[in-house]
């Protein structure tokens, strides 16, 4: 039978701007993959309706072990110190087959 | 009445159908690739055409031009940030974010003007064209200037504490100039104008249906979402309030005005060709510009400069503007 | 056989490509938004021209075309709700969900049955394209009233609680009417002829290019993708059950006919401006009405109107329908 | 370091002609903003497809103070009994930064 | 007022050309629905850029009675060991109206 | 120097464009779907086309075609096989994968090669199109077969335990053939094609504007976005490592050499066809097949085979490989 293993998921939704900004900061901190979906929404940075390149926001979810968590977030807070605009929350989440999370990625 | 025969432009019309429709809280909506597909379309075809303009330009004619361009686009930022400071209404940064739209150009309201142009049967120089892929830059690089300079004074001053030296969104002039000038927006302007100057002639013919003949409709597409867009801007004016929203009708005028001057005297264009170098020097960029910014000037407030240029100051020149600048034109030409 | 010559159309040809397409599993996909994208286009493009044509038409004869639009569209749901209900198979909101649909019509089959009519070289009147754009809301208003009054007597009966005043979905007429006409397809169309209308003549022609040589093309690609979308609501086909499917037969036919009879005695139309009254009283909505009734009748069940529009009539129409049209408006022109 | 603060995800999937009155409740709710995502999927009310307008679903993600949770959910409750096909849930999530969650949308 | 219950919510990120295989699985497991999201990402299988029709991912979101999660998972790891690249995490939800997720999809 | 003048082509200096982008790190994207829809566009026009042709064609000859066009697919796949697997560098499941892709087509690469031939004025055969819509499938059965062999005898030698029958991924050779032919672009390829050949042909000739007069500009795009996804795809090149690198350019010189020898012997084409046969031979998929392997052949790594065809092969084919093989199509006319 499968095994499921304890592991947290972190969401950031961000300006896509930032996209390859928070990409880089993913592989630096040893994530096995990254998933992107793309959205729109509203917040103190006003609507981000989508439609231009300037509103559009990006979803990045992330499955982490959770030792490593902790440094992501201290960079993530770099980001949002410097003024940018980041929502930021941690799942609790079982997942299948953990052991491909703990290889970073190779790309 | 001649002055407002532009709202007889399907172009201009599919904007105010946009905008109503929103006004009347309409469903209508876009796919958000739409937009983005149209931009790049406009981007390619616009580029495509000034590069075939240059390859049969007068090269010192061409260089003048340029040249006059880049002034625009490094002096408007400076004046448009200078008034935004003095209404004491709008946070440095703020203000610094705001004025590189102002240097920079609007391709829908160029795109516009030549439609109004053609319309009213008046000719134009081909080097606005030209001059329109020359601005689309340097108004960044002002802009990140500006901050810099502003960051610094706050540091100084220590209502800020040192940037981080090295990091994101702190770069120095080095990456400042790499940012902007690997701009989408730039680089696909500036690629398909090299394209058009440089590759066969007749291959590039057989490019005019898709960059010419369906270019009107692609326009109309276009500004019918601009419109909808511009709509759901225009909501937000009470947040930006009524001295933040003059500067968005003033700053036009102000552009607008020195776009004339250098067209007709530096420049020594027609009516027609003037009126396009107003337009650029008036126009404020919605593409090019808001995406830098958001990542260059991450303190500054998107919805302040996105509502101004695209709530504010498109309507303002496609409805008004144009033939405003267009009236003037005819007037200096006539004076001179 | 020249009643099955519509199969040569490469419209035709394109749905059913899509259909089969659907049938042998093909992972065939279109992107989401290109759906919406063509459906922008065909609007806006079947708009201008109709807005051209009404700029050119008689008026008077261009107001009883409207009048006898807005008879069908009024008239047709209301047959339709009544034949729903004698089935017995269907609750009264869904049947009222349903029968907005078959009032207002469906631009893809009206497009097709000019393509056919282009291909046997029949000429047709004009006005029906006017017709067209009339007919999108009102059918819209019919199923919301029905509706509200199924409401209410279920209310009376017992088996419904008073709904919430002022609540969403339980708007008074005002909100119905302005949710018909404010509906994001009818602010497109109606838009786009008024542009058509008054926008001036030289710079709707420099729009040919777009709304008329690549509109064949367009069509084909949409097409294409509603012969996708009808594969995969065909298979929903045994859950709305034969007698049901039925009525996604039946009633075009009904409807058909009666266009028949408006188009040839009321309107005195040619056998091919008959043929297109005759569609659009026989084609079902599937872009318009939809959304309207999701969000006016959340009670009734989408999948059962969208099946019979799209998986049924739509295919109906195109592939049987319009030939027949055809022919019924050749005999009735012999007979009288 | 970083701050970690327990608020509620709620997530609403529905149609996206939904998309006006669910932004509207969400702002009368007090929510410091809101995440959308297009989606498309199947249920009782069918399928939704995502090529057509009526048949294209979306996703609402809303970070939530847990206090503020219930009055949603009464709003959300009662379009289900409208008659709308509304999918809810609720996840827990540590947020970063979790002043900005309680001041509301000034849009 | 409304009642929560608790439900797993079964996340599965792949490529999407497994999407008519995923949702075959989902309804023979009886989920009563299921919701895709186009996404795009990295991971082991290298770069997902969303550009192609073979290098997208779809984020497919299933809520299920927790005693059917296994079964679920089992068909899920049939499918990781012959050699498809599934991520796969569970998560802890209470979903309003609960009895829809008990009733299998009739479609 | 005139073996480079394809450099002039538009849609060649677009595709660099792209690949100049990534390379400078332009944020410069497309949206998602644009590369899609101009895939389906692509493919519609050429199927069209294609039919068009056919349906004037000579069958004997066009058959003749079609035969060498099966020969092709199926031999080129195994050649590159058994090349992949010499190398020693690559999981024989991976090398399947690849090999695929290499005999079946890449119509990007067969449209720039049209585009290159009409520069330089070169007529050619119009076999060739309908070969294009016939190798897309093949190579996929040829590549899934390989794959079961191995499989099978992995099994047989223990590494592997006994696939689960019935299990997808595992199917038998009526599944392979099933998903090889119902592949998407399979269907939308042959399937215009086939309206091509039965539609109206004054219906068919209406879509023209659509098909042909914009068709450049469309191609430009996608040239422009495969040139961004080939860019990104490169910096993966020392991922694949150089030896794989080299097959990406190795396999494509053997595959025109081979498509030159049957378009000039076996076919009796001019220069021109020739050439075009020998694009077929060396040039590699990227819609079509990638899917297909996914789906069938789950343990092969995706980025090996999409960074060896479309960061490798395809860049290789548009810039070197076309302008060589035209050049040795040249020699060989002069020769014989
Ligand atoms: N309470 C919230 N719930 C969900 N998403 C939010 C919330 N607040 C902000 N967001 C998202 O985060 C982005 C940035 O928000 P902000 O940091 O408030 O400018 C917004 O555009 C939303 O997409
Ligand atoms: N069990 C489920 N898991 C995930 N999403 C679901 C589930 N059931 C329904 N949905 C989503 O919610 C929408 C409405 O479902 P329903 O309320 O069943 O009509 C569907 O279109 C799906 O996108
Ligand atoms: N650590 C991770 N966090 C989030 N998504 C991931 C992660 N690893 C992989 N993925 C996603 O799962 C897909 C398949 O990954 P893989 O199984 O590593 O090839 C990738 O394309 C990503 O979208
Ligand atoms: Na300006
Ligand atoms: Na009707
Ligand atoms: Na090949």
């Amino acid at each position: 039978m499968h095994q499921l293993v304890p592991q947290k998921l972190v969401t950031v939704i961000a300006s896509d701007v930032l996209e390859d900004r928070l990409i880089a900061t993913v592989r630096n901190r040893g994530a096995s993959g990254y998933t992107l979906v793309r959205a729109r929404g509203a917040g103190s940075d006003g609507l981000q309706s989508g439609n231009l390149d300037a509103d559009t926001n990006l979803m990045l979810k992330l499955i982490l072990p959770p030792e490593r968590v902790s440094g992501l977030l201290d960079d993530l807070e770099i980001l949002n110190r410097k003024g940018y605009h980041l929502t930021v929350y941690v799942t609790d989440v079982l997942v299948m087959g953990h052991e491909k999370f703990e290889r970073p990625m190779d790309i | 009445m001649s002055a407002f025969s532009n709202l007889l432009i399907p172009a201009v019309l599919f904007f105010a159908l946009g905008f109503f429709a929103r006004l009347i809280k309409s469903d209508l909506r876009f796919p958000p690739d739409l937009a983005k597909i149209l931009s790049i379309y406009l981007l390619v075809s616009i580029g495509l055409h000034g590069g075939m303009e240059l390859a049969n330009a007068n090269l010192g004619e061409a260089l003048v031009a340029v040249i006059w361009a880049l002034v625009l686009g490094l002096l408007l930022p400076v004046i448009g940030y200078a008034l935004l400071i003095a209404t004491r209404r709008v946070a440095p940064l703020d203000a610094a974010a705001i004025a590189a739209h102002y240097g920079s150009v609007s391709a829908g309201t160029f795109l516009t003007a030549i439609a109004f142009l053609g319309t009213q049967g008046v000719e134009y120089e081909r080097y606005p064209l030209i001059m329109l892929a020359v601005m689309e830059s340097p108004a960044i690089v002002v802009g990140l200037l500006l901050a810099s300079w502003t960051r610094r004074r706050a540091v100084a001053g220590g209502s800020l504490r040192p940037a981080d030296e090295g990091e994101p969104g702190n770069g120095g002039l080095g990456e400042i100039l790499r940012e902007a000038f690997t701009n989408g927006s730039v680089v696909l302007l500036v690629g398909s104008m090299l394209i058009g100057a440089i590759a066969n002639p007749n291959a590039l013919e057989a490019l005019d249906p898709f960059t010419a003949d369906i270019f009107m409709g692609m326009l109309c597409l276009f500004l019918l979402e601009m419109g909808l867009e511009a709509g759901r801007r225009f909501g937000d004016f009470r947040r930006v309030g009524l001295i933040l929203g003059g500067f968005g009708v003033v700053m036009p005028l102000i552009g607008g005005v020195i776009g004339l001057l250098v067209g007709h005297f530096m420049l020594g264009f027609s009516v027609g060709g003037t009126t396009l170098v107003a337009v650029l020097g008036a126009s404020a960029s919605y593409i090019a510009v808001p995406p830098a910014m958001r990542l260059a000037i991450p303190e500054a407030n998107p919805s302040l400069y996105l509502t101004l240029s695209l709530g504010v100051t498109f309507p303002f020149n496609v409805v008004f503007g144009i033939p405003i600048y267009h009236h003037l034109a005819v007037l200096l030409a006539g004076w001179t």
